[in-house]
């Protein structure tokens, strides 16, 4: 289990997707059992990523691998020197468990698609698709330099567009897929402008040589602002691709795809990678880009909860869930909880699959109906589905014993401690409310679903608990989403080896005066040095968090936990009451809360806002332009054109004169003196002699020689 | 003023009173026979220049031939009772100033200069016999040049006229 | 090798093609069509040796000693004139790693385009007869290093050119034609002011020890070449090469085409034929900026840092102004043209930026621009083929009826919006990097990088409404590929991918001799103004 | 009364020269302006003849005018026989008729 | 001047004999065969190629022949023999044997085939006037030879009697010419009243002497050259140049825009180097005598003509007659090469007479063809004819490209070389105007081109079946205007090794 054995087997896990891609792209339909193939494939890289994982965790777990080759060298620049582009990958802790987590749901759903997308046309095509997702998000995963992290940041970004435009024949479909690539787009130009940033001073992607130069103490144009600037627009990226408030509004809409699609792209993975990619560059982050980002999460947690609450169709209900959940790993970056986000994104990525692949198996048992008021009592027909989708309910509530209550627990512990430190209490509040909201609607949208009375009778008759492919992966999942995966303690999670072994919080480089003081490093006195916090220091030698961060997490860790529990509690209380019980008429409230409510129905209206100003001021700014272009840039630019066609008409010999006009308004003028002219050509030879006669005297005169 | 003047300013108002007609003369045959006169006239200063075989020739082919084919030309293009005989004039105006103008450039022209003037002897007999030798040693190149340029004048003159028989 | 004249062989092979075709009766049109294809392709080989044996080394740009396959002879000479000396033109060849791309491009799009025009049926003998003869224009014009050649090639393609539009193009092709004439005159004429005053500024050293004024765009790259009088001298105190410099700008820009000289670009390309259009975004456009690159650059280095900032600019308008257009178009090709222009607008602005990654990447824009765009072009022509019309609204879900053909229009779209591991996106982040990197320009840059979102939004918008959503029974007849059309689209998909993913294949080529020209645009202001006068 | 001498010529042959352009400018009848070309042709004729004789030139003078006299000859034939052609084909003479060709 | 001498003179003057020799065989071979016409043509062409080869030998000849015995010892004679006219001679050999052969597909001519035999006969009249004129340097001479050429060409451009336009060109070009010839001999007259000689060699050093009176002098210099100006019909002695060649047979009208313009312009070169310069400096240039600002007088006549020419010529709508505005142009550019008064401007006119000569025959004879087959020279009729009739085309349109001086075409070369040697003389601004001329005739140009392709056929499709006589002739005249166009160093050393004229 040698290093070199590790990076080569990462690389084959990179590329065995690509493989199948490649393979059903081109012969898919003449292999008859395509899927078969793909869905082998992903099962050995996931084979190939547990081995990798526990090679690195268990082995090099504080070391970071990594295997490099020059791309694109630039040798002797002018007074740069040589510049070279690398590729290459890095296999860091988070790597070792993100290729997990990717392989794992990737495989399962793989698996599950077997049955959902059963009989569907381009049954292979879909396949295809998976795979050069898979390949992508592994990417994303693997490399170590920026440029690469955004190519396949570009291609996640296609695979995604291809699978929600999958059914294409749907205008949706194919409306919603676009807009998933164009809002991308712009995440993605932003993250550009920050490549660039970066490239313009170091003059390389890679991530540790950046930092190092950074820790060198040389910023970028060396000015902290513009460092600020590329972590912010960097972070763009991860707007973009996390769905974060402004740019969310793609997410609710890429529903279109298959289920299957959704569970991997939109809710585990894909997604997902936002937060990845913050962690890739939360070293570099200054105090104000945290805040930033931070207050970013906390908006959209917020705003994605509210309209969640109103949803009736289910995915949307998932989605907006994923949204806010997304708000919430995103804003605990932020508050430099690191550890935690992360740890959210991985629990997060197992039960909100479960979620959606659950969605899956009860859309397919309803025959693709997907309005949550069309449904109920499938208690009894799915039980499997809605065992597990129940427990992934619970851990998303954050109920504790489920994985769901340790990360989240931790992260509001987070962002209390941030309240603590900085005063910015408002973060804290709207996470806690948040959590409340979360673990109503989620409770809503499983009391609809499943208990009370089928609403509509004919397709409950119809509906039947999904095959064995199908609950396989939901089973998995959902055992995920309990805590013993993560740590013994369920109610402490950084005791757990995950947290205390495998994530730990990188050192960051930002200048002394640009962090927030917490992560100031200071000179600890002896004293107040505690054991727990040097045996880390020990083994990392970096310190990031100073002494009373630490004091403040602990101090924060329970009133927090108390809180979300008893949130959390709340939440699904209210639920029952309202949807189980009808102690509260869900309609009457809605219709008391009236505008509140259609505000949150219509998702704050946000899209009609941007379709009023963005993509309307965009296209008839472009209409504009075009006739501009063609009326007026034209008309200046050969004016002398219609200068012509005013000129020559006369006669309408536009045509005819267009060539001698055309060039330039001289050829009228060469026209006239050529009428000028003609008119001596009289055709009287007696006229002719006339003027040789006068041409001679006139001659004469002018030539006079000289002494006349 | 002596004989000699006398003459001179004669044969001048012959050509010029007679040119003039050949120029305005509304009816074509005046005008035709008056240049009978213009042509005499010149044959007259010839002579007065010393020039009597050039004088001679001047009668026998203007008057002779040019005059006789002028005067062909003028019936076989009008018939004499038609009243196509008097023909209009057009222009006058430039053609005054025109000719004027000439007229007056070169009079100043001529009298302005100072020509290199030794008068010459007149000849002691003809000038025949020397124009003869002349033609046939210096200029024999453009004697026989002129007479191909006849020929040429002969063919030519014959394809115009000939009448266009349609063959072809 | 050095001694077989590669590149006057590679240059007037297609006129050789064209005289046999002359020779052949027009009703041998199987015949003519296969010879041209012959010669095109012959043609690729030869651009294959030539960078088989091309010295990756050696850089070009201003020391002849270091240009390759060079062929040079007095091709005018007139002596015994009195203050003229002796007046000269060389037969002047060379290439370096700014021309080389641009060599390979010329090839392989002719030969592309060959294929594209197999189905052309009105006197295909003229047709192709001119298509050989364009062809030697385009690639003179860019193996040409003496000033005077460069002209007259770039002249030769002018009228064959007015004629394929003219003749085999769409209903309102006179107009386009002579739009196109036109503007392209105006162009030249500037540009032939500009080279006589640039001859008689510079005089060269004859091997008889006379100094003879010269059209060697190398000796005029030298600032010791100038005389103390001469009107576009550096040396001279009222010297015009400010004015001078604009005029031939222009010249260029018109064929980029630059805003606000574009205008005859959408006419000249919905009118003319498919293979016309191919040619014409494919290579005339670079000429443009190869020109600039070539003769602006290194000839008037102070000038042009001066103006770099404006170039920049105009390329910045250009990117977005021709992105906001193609987004409104109605027209299928137009839409296309219109990208052409946005996508110009990145060699602008990777020029403007006057480093080597900028440069880089402006030439190899260049030349992924010449394959995608071609890319593009011909699959407008596969449509517009089967159906006859053009309007982006009158298709829709295509994609059930040609998968095949979605394929590559997809390979080919998100290449043009410059996806990851297609050729587009490494020349455009280089780009950006590049002009980035330039102070001055760097918030043009980042205004500049909204084209990369106008740019995914217009194609996408374009491949939704003609090959997604609901199929427009109206085309039932249609049929996917044919082989020829695969000959077309093949040979482009594997270049855009390869050079995707394989960039250094391109760059290599070119990162010497850019390096050089950076260098130089670095150095030589200082000597071209010594008199602190532009 | 001054001595005649050579300016007098001059002088006639120049009336006669311009009074030849004005023949054949305002005639219109062709045969008409014909008659104003040999003025023209005469007007030479005497200056040669006159400068030979005054500034005793030799002969070549009255050479020149015999030539001049034959192709005077030469040119009225062909002259007559193209306004001939003309009368045949337009039945009019008159020169400012035939303006097919202008401008 | 003895017999033996004339004798020893006749020498000299082989291509002429010889083309007086084949004219007189044309004549009997015409009254002997009566109705059988065939061989008259080919007779003639075998003339001129004998006259060709003599006037090969005469390549290096020097020296002038029939001097006066009266005359000055500077006399050298009335006829020059060198290098610069044996070039014209050529030029116009070259001209007429392709006229010839223009004759065999011309249906105007073809219309009068009893008159054949006159048709051989005048145009070897003509060559035989153009021989003189190229070579002649007595003013005497160069009248009649002059008006050698006139008559015959009178005739000619009348020659097809059934068009009344025929009729009309001939009236015209012949009262316009002998009213021209008339002026030109009444300069002649005052010349001679001023020097007593009409040798040109004998006038040069005459007017060396300081007691030149100018007045007269400068009048009879402007008379002559407007007898001169007519036949290379520059403005404003051009005016009978439209109507003629619109009115002449198309054969006829090749070869006077060619063949007398060449002929004319050797004359003028000639008249004006033989007697106005005093002598040529080493670097080329005339030293003009201080009589007469003849610089001043070409270049605005030339500039005057080119521009007139071209303008008018972009309101044509006949080819025939645009084509004789083009040529009034060319005249104009070519007026400028003597305007530099250097033997760099001499070069540069040989090399442009070669090549204009080749592009106008040819634009000529297509035009020619396609008049036969649809029977009209409007540009009107023109439309669609490029497929039509691609051959005649695409010919057309290199000869007009080239007509343009557009790279790579052999005009170009002809434009390149005036251009150097009008920048050479510091006529920068002259050569400005010259090069915008240039643009503009573009426009008239393209326009034919336009019309024949970029046109809907307004009738039926004709199609044209091409002789393989003209079919090979305009590959004839094409091959120099592409082959000169990129390779042109014969022609140019040729030209240069034909620029000694006789004198100094």
């Amino acid at each position: 289990m040698t290093e070199a054995s590790l990076l080569n087997i990462s690389l084959v896990i990179l590329f065995l997707p690509l493989l199948g891609f490649a393979a059903l792209i081109f012969l898919g339909k003449k292999i008859p059992g395509s899927h078969w193939l793909e869905t082998f494939i992903m099962f050995s890289a996931l084979c190939l990523s547990i081995y990798v994982g526990f090679g690195k965790l268990s082995y090099y777990v504080g070391k970071d691998l990594i295997s490099q080759l020059t791309w694109i060298s630039l040798p002797n620049v002018p007074l740069l020197g040589n510049i070279n582009m690398d590729l290459g990958i890095k296999i860091d802790n988070l790597t070792a468990i993100m290729l997990f987590v990717v392989t794992l749901i990737s495989f399962l759903v793989h698996l599950f698609s077997i049955e959902y997308m059963k009989g569907d046309s381009r049954y292979s095509r879909y396949y295809a698709y998976l795979g050069i997702f898979t390949f992508s998000m592994l990417g994303i995963v693997l490399t170590h330099n920026i440029l690469m992290m955004y190519i396949f940041w570009e291609l996640v970004g296609l695979s995604s567009y291809l699978l929600i435009g999958f059914w294409f024949e749907k205008k949706s479909a194919s409306d919603a897929s676009k807009k998933a690539f164009l809002v991308n787009r712009v995440g993605d130009t932003g993250m550009f402008i920050g490549i660039m940033i970066l490239f313009t001073n170091y003059h390389t992607f890679t991530f540790d040589t950046i930092y190092a130069q950074i820790a060198a103490g040389h910023l970028p144009f060396n000015s902290p602002a513009w460092l600020t600037a590329a972590g912010i627009l960097i972070f763009m990226g991860a707007v973009g691709k996390s769905a974060q408030f402004p740019l969310h509004v793609w997410l609710p809409d890429a529903m279109e795809g298959p289920t299957p699609v959704s569970a991997l792209i939109h809710a585990a993975t894909m997604v997902a990678a936002g937060v990845y990619l913050v962690a890739r560059i939360f070293v570099m982050l200054t105090a104000d880009a945290m805040l930033t980002i931070a207050i970013i999460g906390m908006v959209t947690s917020f705003i994605a909860a509210t309209i969640a609450l109103t949803q009736n169709d289910i995915k949307k209900v998932l989605a907006y869930s994923t949204v806010s959940q997304l708000g919430y790993m995103i804003m605990a970056m932020g508050v430099g909880a690191y550890q935690y986000a992360f740890f959210h994104l991985v629990t997060h990525a197992f039960f909100k699959a479960c979620l959606f692949l659950g969605s899956g198996s009860v859309i397919h048992a309803m025959h693709h109906e997907q309005d949550i008021r069309k449904m109920g009592g499938l208690r009894k027909k799915l039980p499997i589905t809605y065992a597990t989708f129940l427990t992934a309910t619970l851990a998303i509530s954050g109920v504790p014993f489920t994985s769901g209550f340790l990360s989240k627990d931790g992260l509001l512990a987070g962002t209390y401690a941030f309240g603590l430190l900085t005063g910015h209490w408002i973060i804290p509040a709207v996470a806690f409310l948040v959590a409340l909201m979360t673990a109503f609607y989620m409770f809503r949208l499983v009391i609809i679903t499943f208990h009370g009375t089928p609403r509509d009778e004919h397709k409950y008759d119809h509906a039947h608990e999904s095959p064995f492919v199908m609950a396989l992966p939901l089973v998995v999942l959902a055992t995920l989403s309990v805590f013993f995966w993560y740590g013994t303690n369920p109610m402490n999670p950084s005791s757990g080896w995950f947290l205390s072994k495998w994530v730990k919080t990188p050192a960051t480089v930002v200048p002394q005066q640009q962090r927030f003081d917490f992560m100031k490093t200071e000179v600890k006195e002896a004293g107040a040095v505690e054991e727990t916090k040097t045996a880390e220091a020990a083994e990392t030698e970096t310190v990031t968090h100073s002494e009373h961060y630490m004091h403040a997490m602990h101090q924060a860790h329970y009133p927090a936990m108390g809180l979300s529990i008893i949130l959390g509690g709340l939440g699904i209380l209210l639920a029952f009451a309202m949807y189980q019980w009808k102690k509260i008429d869900a309609d009457k409230l809605a219709e008391k809360l009236g505008p509140l409510y259609r505000f949150s129905l219509n998702k704050w209206y946000i899209d009609e806002l941007y379709g009023a100003t963005f993509i309307g001021g965009t296209l008839a700014l472009s209409r504009a332009l075009a006739w501009f272009d063609s009326k007026v840039v034209d008309g200046i630019v050969n004016g002398t054109a219609t200068l012509t066609r005013g000129l020559s008409n006369i006669g309408g010999l536009f045509d005819k004169y267009i060539v001698d006009g055309m060039v330039n308004g001289a050829a009228y003028l060469s026209g006239f003196i050529g009428l000028f002219f003609r008119r001596f050509q009289t055709g009287k030879v007696q006229t002719y002699v006339v003027f040789v006669v006068f041409s001679v005297i006139i001659l004469l005169f002018i030539f006079r020689p000289f002494g006349f | 003023m002596n004989i000699y003047d006398i003459v001179f300013y004669l044969f001048a108002a012959i050509t010029l009173v007679s040119a003039f007609v050949v120029v305005t003369a509304r009816n074509i045959v005046y005008s035709a026979f008056s240049l009978l006169f213009t042509f005499f006239g010149v044959a007259g200063l010839y002579v007065l220049l010393g020039a009597d075989f050039i004088a001679v020739v001047q009668l026998m082919v203007y008057v002779g031939g040019i005059l006789v084919l002028i005067l062909f030309g003028v019936m076989l293009t009008n018939k004499i009772t038609s009243i196509q005989i008097k023909t209009g004039t057009l222009q006058i105006v430039p053609a005054i100033l025109g000719a004027a103008l000439m007229a007056g450039v070169l009079i100043k022209i001529f009298a302005g200069t100072n020509w290199k003037s030794q008068l010459a002897q007149y000849p002691a007999q003809t000038t025949a016999y020397a124009l003869g030798r002349v033609l046939l040693t210096d200029y024999v190149l453009i004697f026989e040049l002129l007479g191909i340029l006849l020929l040429i004048a002969l063919i030519g003159a014959a394809t115009i006229a000939r009448k266009e028989e349609k063959a072809g | 090798m050095a001694y077989f004249p590669i590149l006057s062989f590679i240059t007037f092979l297609p006129v050789l093609g064209m005289l046999i075709i002359l020779m052949l009766p027009g009703k041998q049109e199987k015949l003519i069509k296969v010879l041209t294809a012959v010669i095109t392709g012959l043609q690729v080989v030869l651009a294959g040796i030539i960078l088989h044996s091309y010295n990756y080394s050696l850089a070009g740009v201003f020391q002849q000693n270091s240009f390759q396959f060079i062929e040079k002879f007095r091709w005018i000479e007139i002596s015994g004139l009195s203050w003229l000396g002796t007046v000269k033109v060389d037969y002047f060849l060379g290439i370096d790693g700014i021309s080389a791309p641009m060599v390979l491009l010329t090839a392989l799009i002719s030969f592309i385009a060959t294929l594209s025009s197999w189905n052309i049926s009105k006197s295909v003998k003229g047709f192709f007869a001119l298509f050989l003869l364009l062809d030697t224009g385009m690639m003179g014009v860019f193996v040409s290093l003496d000033f005077f050649l460069f002209y007259v090639f770039w002249e030769l393609m002018l009228l064959p050119m007015y004629f394929l539009i003219g003749i085999w193009g769409g209903p309102r092709k006179e107009y386009a034609a002579i739009k196109f004439f036109i503007y392209t005159l105006v162009g030249s004429v500037f540009m032939l002011l500009v080279m006589i005053g640039l001859y008689f500024s510079a005089k060269e050293m004859l091997p008889n020890g006379t100094s003879a004024f010269t059209f060697n765009l190398l000796s005029l790259m030298d600032p010791k070449n100038y005389t103390a009088t001469g009107i576009l001298s550096p040396f001279n105190p009222h010297n015009l090469r400010f004015v001078a410099y604009i005029a031939l700008f222009v010249g260029f820009a018109i064929k980029i085409p630059m805003f606000p000289f574009h205008t005859w670009l959408p006419d000249a390309h919905v009118e003319a034929p498919t293979p016309i259009s191919v040619i014409l975004a494919g290579v005339l456009l670079k000429m443009g900026t190869y020109g600039i690159i070539r003769i602006s650059y290194p000839i008037f280095p102070e000038i042009t840092r001066q103006l770099a900032w404006f170039i920049a600019l105009f390329g910045m308008i250009n990117i977005i102004y021709g992105a906001l257009c193609a987004l409104a178009q109605k027209d299928f090709k137009k839409m296309i043209a219109y990208s052409s222009v946005s996508h110009m607008g990145y060699v602008l602005l990777g020029m403007a930026s006057l480093t080597t990654v900028g440069l880089n990447g402006a030439i190899f824009q260049m030349f992924n621009h010449g394959t995608i765009t071609a890319m593009l072009f011909l699959i407008v022509g596969v449509v517009y083929d089967r159906t006859h019309t053009r309007g982006l609204d009158d298709f829709g879900g295509l994609a059930l009826k040609m998968p095949v053909y979605t394929f590559f229009v997809t390979i080919a779209f998100f290449a043009a919006i410059g996806l990851p591991s297609m050729s587009g996106f490494i020349s455009e982040s280089f780009v950006f990097l590049g002009s980035f990197s330039q102070d001055s320009i760097r918030t043009i840059t980042m205004f500049s990088t909204l084209g990369i979102l106008l740019g995914a939004g217009y194609m996408l918008w374009a491949l939704q409404r003609v090959f997604l959503g609901k199929f427009n029974e109206k085309w039932n007849m249609l049929t996917d590929l044919t082989v020829r059309e695969y000959l077309m689209f093949i040979p482009l998909t594997i270049v855009i991918f390869l050079l995707g993913i394989y960039p250094s294949g391109m760059i290599n080529i070119m990162n010497t001799s850019v390096n050089s020209l950076v260098d130089f645009m670095n150095k030589m202001p200082a000597q071209f103004s010594m008199l602190g006068k532009f | 009364m001054v001595q005649v001498g050579l300016t007098h010529f001059l002088v006639i042959s120049a009336i006669l020269f311009s009074l030849g352009i004005f023949g054949i400018v305002t005639r219109k009848n062709a045969v008409m302006v014909l008659m104003g070309l040999e003025l023209i042709l005469n007007s030479a004729n005497i200056n040669f003849v006159a400068f030979s004789r005054y500034g005793n030139f030799g002969l070549n003078g009255q050479v020149v005018a015999l030539f001049v006299i034959v192709l005077a000859a030469a040119e009225a034939a062909i002259a007559l026989a193209i306004v001939l052609n003309i009368y045949k084909t337009f039945t009019t003479v008159n020169v400012d008729e035939i303006d097919k060709l202008k401008e | 001047m003895e017999f033996n001498t004339i004798y020893n003179n006749l020498f000299y003057l082989v291509p002429e004999i010889a083309v007086s020799a084949f004219l007189l065989l044309v004549v009997l071979a015409d009254l002997i065969l009566g109705n059988n016409k065939k061989l008259l043509p080919y007779l003639s062409i075998a003339g001129m190629i004998v006259a060709g080869f003599c006037v090969m030998n005469q390549m290096t000849f020097s020296g002038a022949v029939f001097s006066l015995s009266g005359g000055q010892a500077k006399s050298f004679g009335m006829v020059t023999v060198d290098s610069f006219g044996a070039f014209f001679k050529l030029l116009v050999i070259v001209s007429t044997v392709l006229v010839i052969l223009f004759s065999f597909d011309s249906e105007e001519i073809k219309k009068s085939t009893s008159r054949q035999g006159e048709y051989y006969t005048l145009i070897l009249g003509m060559v035989l006037g153009m021989f003189l004129m190229i070579s002649a340097t007595d003013l005497i001479l160069i009248y009649l030879s002059l008006e050698l050429m006139s008559l015959s060409s009178y005739v000619l451009a009348g020659f097809t009697k059934l068009r009344d336009r025929n009729s009309e060109a001939a009236l015209k070009y012949l009262i316009y010419g002998a009213v021209s010839s008339g002026l030109m001999l009444f300069g002649i007259s005052i010349v001679y009243g001023m020097t007593g000689s009409t040798n040109l060699y004998e006038i040069n050093a005459l007017l060396k002497s300081p007691e030149t009176n100018l007045l007269p002098l400068g009048f009879a210099g402007i008379l002559i050259f407007a007898g001169i100006g007519y036949k290379i019909s520059t403005a404003p002695f051009h005016f009978w140049t439209p109507d003629v060649y619109e009115g002449a047979p198309i054969t006829v009208t090749a070869f006077l825009s060619v063949a007398s313009k060449a002929a004319g312009f050797a004359l003028l070169v000639r008249f004006i180097k033989v007697t106005f310069v005093s002598s040529v400096a080493p670097s080329g240039h005339w030293m003009l005598l201080p009589v007469f600002p003849w610089k001043e007088l070409l270049i605005v006549i030339s500039i005057l003509t080119m521009t007139l020419g071209n303008f008018t010529a972009l309101w044509q709508n006949n080819l025939k007659r645009m084509l004789a505005y083009s040529s009034i142009a060319h005249a104009g550019y070519l007026l400028l090469t003597i305007a530099v008064l250097s033997n760099q401007g001499l070069i540069a006119m040989l090399v442009y007479f070669g090549i204009y000569a080749f592009m106008n025959l040819g634009a000529f004879f297509i035009v020619m063809i396609i008049a036969n087959k649809i029977g009209s020279e409007n540009l009107e009729d023109y439309k669609g004819l490029g497929y039509s009739m691609p051959f005649l085309g695409v010919t057309f349109g290199m000869f007009l490209v080239s007509l343009i001086g557009l790279p790579p075409s052999a005009g170009f070369i002809g434009k390149l070389y005036l251009f150097i040697a009008l920048v050479d003389a510091n006529m920068i601004a002259v050569a400005v105007i010259a090069l915008l001329n240039t643009v503009v005739s573009l426009y008239y140009y393209i326009r034919v081109l336009k019309e024949m392709f970029l046109s809907k056929p307004t009738g039926e499709p004709v199609s044209l079946k091409l002789s393989p006589l003209s079919f090979v002739m305009i590959l004839v005249m094409l091959a120099p205007i592409v082959i000169f166009g990129v390779y042109f160093t014969p022609i140019v050393d040729f030209a240069k090794s034909c620029v000694t004229i006789l004198g100094m």
